[in-house]
């Protein structure tokens, strides 16, 4: 099955309109660790996508392309950062090609990949890169947006609860790891949090033409 | 938490608008307007010294861009780095033709984009350093000194590399300076009640109506210990104590001190820790020259304070005292 | 409401401590301690300017003894006027044989204690007069200027009385310039959160959580109304509104303006009114010259800012451009 | 009947202490119409004037006068600037003679005119000065000092009563005076209060040496 501009820009569409639930309570999360800021950086990264138009690209690595200059000129925070530099990976990957949803697996493993070069964290750190990285083993091999989307966030909820009471060794909260056990890392709570909204069921042609 | 503000989303930049409008000294450039530059342009032949970071700070970072300071400053959004287009209008701006030092704090978003702007620049033939405020000492070990943030003592950084490259010292020598500066320097806050992000709908942190924060960071990030209020001068010993815990190799017996207001603390109370603070080092056996007293680096309406020791030696010394002028601060 | 302090009972004494500690050009004086004064001393042959007031301003009062400013200060209390014997001592010290003025705000204990010091000093051959500020517009309608509390707006009495005298002009002279400084200066002031004295329970004031005090005074004084917290741009335009509606009669479309924080108000926020400010005044038709924002006049902790008017005309513009230094502002 | 030093510095010593409880109540009162320092500055005011000993006065001028340069001393406010003016017009006015409570009548208005050449205010301006009127009114002809307290205490809560709706025309209140309407003048209660202890029933001498 095919992954397409369109499945793409309904994506971002509902990210956006899903941040108006998620913004405080994100930058809750990152309120008890970091600066409290994570939610409301995502509000504004996602809308700045929304607006860039992905529905416009002429192909999926533009759609990607896209979204990653938007973000990047939205934000400088870490998080907001790293997605940035994940989309543009995933655009520079599908660059001149058709892409499967079975290929998705692949093109975030490289993106995750990136983010370590670029952030320095490590697997195992309690960060937005465990996340990607369950991510990329869970939803191996599917080849439809359906299955895909909940493997995904199956895998998210999961990890989630894996990494609890775990302490957080990058970013903000690495200060006082201790003080982040028991608690979620916002970076990983955002992506759980954005992924169900990604898979959720219903029609998305709405969100583009109203 | 009531603020003067209007939206959220423009709070940055109406606060630019206001800053440069007041400040002649200083325009707002770069694609986004997000990078502030001296008004006079850079200097041809001077090493230039871009900075940047999260807004929410000031008079850091953009105020301190003047002569014989910091030549250009990104601006992110309030505690967000800036992004990678600024940084690289920061870098660009700063670049009088022998290569710019990228002197911010320590944290991971600022790093990724001042990074990725050197990389971009690189193709250009910009060369650049890189230097990071690491001085908070209550985010890691003596070991892990490069893992600590950045916050107040940056500004010391600022006036000694800036002296340096206002001197004509090549990009090594001032690129040197601002290392060595920063590992001369050492802070530690405390916090009595936290900010509010424009968009945010609840503070930054909460204490109790009795709580303190040691060691807290300037956007809020957790601390050492939370408790119970105490006097001025228990507050000010302990700080002193974990800072006198904490000396550099070269620390040679003379120090600037900053007692740094975190923004809603007023000058009575700096004042009277400063009063405790020197005298605890008048013991010690330290000497203090060039105080500083003020709201120099703050977290909006946080408030609180820190303290910063700069361990001097001759050369350090000469080049605080070197003469510098910039919206918030001078020396002549 | 948290404060770094130790003592209610100390906590004038401790902090104006630290003050001089950390300012070398400082001193305290007086039997009781209670002047600060140049660390230099008087300069024979120029007039003196003393001032005045309660403690809980700072940088006003003492802040602003220095060179091309004022001379001695005289502390009270935590908003209590300073006692005789402090007016005594800071009028004596501020004479260099051809008289002093007196400086200060319009407050019932300090016209008491500053005139009962005349009295006294009568006696000695000290000559003084006396000029109040005015300037609080929110505190007696345009008819009874003379009964107007002091505000921020004093420091442009302080700064041109003050070149006055360091050029060397005569008792009469200063006195002339200081009334007609005064005469020509308007603030208005609007409080978001109030302050707590050292010594008391509660707050000096009390604001719901979404409201704001217009023509609030810098002790908490009741202002003109209350009511909820909108954005800084209506409040600034109101601000605005009121001062132009209140223009002194020597007005000449040429002004300073003072955007001063009360304390807790964070700088990024003083620039949001500010830049609103300017663009409201630039289409009146009025040219602002030197603007100054930033925390001038204080009232601890207490979250709000003032805006001044200060109507320049050729005489007064020079004056304020006249060199001028002191702990926490410096004009060259 | 006399008025001796001892009975004044039990006076001192009663008010003192009695300001551990009138502190706040005073703050509050001040806080409403001024800025809030009534109590802590006359709590200062009143403890510096029992610590100048003026159980140790050589006369009762001299009383009075240490406590007025006590006053004088401790504060700079309006009221304790007035308050420390009276005093020392008590001393002037007491100089080298014998003073009855029968006196005081006349001794309290020449002080009252004394602080109304100070301060500027005028009778009818809700300020202590109203307070001290009717003081002087209500003790003239009282001859020893339990009916002058008695009658002092209670012109002092009649005139509260009486000036409590009436605007404020003299002190930080005179601005808004409308806002004073339905409130206690601070220097009018604190008199009425303090009169109230000065007057209180009961042995003095343990006061003075405990
Ligand atoms: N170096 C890093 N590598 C990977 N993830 C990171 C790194 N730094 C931060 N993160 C992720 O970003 C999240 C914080 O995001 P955000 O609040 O936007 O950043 P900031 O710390 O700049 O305010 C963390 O919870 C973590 O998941
Ligand atoms: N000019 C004046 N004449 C008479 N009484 C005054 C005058 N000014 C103030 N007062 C009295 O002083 C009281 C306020 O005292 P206080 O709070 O100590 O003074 P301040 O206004 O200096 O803080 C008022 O309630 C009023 O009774
Ligand atoms: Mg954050
Ligand atoms: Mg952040
Ligand atoms: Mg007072
Ligand atoms: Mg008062």
């Amino acid at each position: 099955m095919e992954l397409t501009v369109f499945q793409i820009a309904v994506g971002v569409r509902r990210a956006a309109d899903a941040m108006d639930r998620l913004e405080q309570e994100l930058n809750a999360a990152d309120a008890k660790l970091g600066d409290g800021d994570t939610g409301s950086m995502l509000a504004r990264v996602i809308a700045a996508m929304a607006a860039a138009e992905p529905q416009a690209a002429a192909s999926v690595s533009d759609a990607f392309g896209r979204l990653a200059r938007a973000g990047m000129s939205a934000t400088g925070s870490s998080l907001g950062t790293l997605f940035a530099s994940a989309l543009l990976s995933l655009s520079k990957q599908t660059k001149g090609r058709e892409i499967q949803w079975s290929d998705l697996s692949d093109l975030i493993a490289v993106a995750r990949d990136g983010m370590m070069a670029r952030g320095g964290a490590k697997l195992g750190d309690k960060t937005v890169l465990d996340a990607l990285d369950a991510v990329v083993v869970a939803i191996a091999g599917r080849t439809d947006a359906g299955s895909v989307g909940a493997t995904a966030c199956e895998a998210l909820d999961r990890t989630l609860v894996e990494f609890r009471d775990r302490p957080c060794r990058m970013g903000r909260a690495k200060f006082f790891a201790g003080k982040s056990v028991g608690l979620d890392d916002p970076g990983m709570l955002a992506c759980a949090s954005l992924a169900k909204v990604l898979a959720s069921e219903g029609a998305g042609a709405h969100y583009l033409t109203t | 938490m009531k603020k003067l503000i209007n939206d959220p989303a423009r709070y940055v930049d109406e606060s630019l608008d206001g800053l440069t409008l007041a400040f002649p000294s200083l325009v707002r450039d770069g694609a986004a307007g997000r990078v502030v530059r001296r008004a006079e342009g850079m200097t041809e032949g001077k090493v230039g010294i871009a900075s940047g970071g999260g807004f929410g700070h000031l008079p850091l970072f953009t105020g301190y861009v003047g002569r014989g300071l910091i030549d250009t400053c990104a601006i992110g959004n309030v505690f967000e780095g800036p992004n990678i287009d600024s940084c690289i209008d920061a870098i660009r701006l700063a670049d009088g033709g022998r290569g710019v030092l990228r002197l911010y704090g320590n944290y991971g978003g600022d790093r990724m984009n001042f990074d990725m702007a050197g990389e971009v620049l690189e193709d250009e033939g910009i060369r650049c350093t890189t230097v990071l405020g690491t001085d908070d000492i209550a985010s890691g070990g003596p070991g892990e000194i490069g893992r600590r943030r950045g916050v107040a003592g940056l500004i010391y950084a600022y006036k000694t590399a800036g002296a340096a490259a206002e001197a004509g010292a090549d990009l090594e020598e001032v690129t040197r300076i601002a290392a060595k500066a920063v590992a001369a320097t050492r802070t530690i806050g405390v916090g009595l009640a936290p900010c509010r992000l424009p968009s945010a709908a609840k503070p930054s942190f909460e204490l109790a109506e009795d709580e303190i924060e040691m060691g807290i960071g300037i956007h809020g990030e957790p601390g050492i210990w939370r408790d119970r209020l105490r006097p001025a001068d228990a507050i000010a010993d302990e700080m002193v104590d974990r800072l006198l815990a904490d000396l550099p190799a070269q620390s040679g017996g003379e120090a600037s001190v900053l007692v740094n207001g975190l923004g809603a603390t007023p000058l009575e109370e700096l004042f009277i820790l400063y009063r405790r603070i020197r005298s605890r080092f008048d013991q010690a056996g330290l000497t203090i020259a060039h105080p500083l007293v003020g709201n120099y680096v703050t977290s909006m309406e946080m408030q609180g304070a820190s303290v910063s020791l700069f361990h001097l030696d001759e050369e350090l010394k000469a080049l605080l005292r070197a003469p510098a002028e910039c919206a918030f601060w001078r020396v002549d």
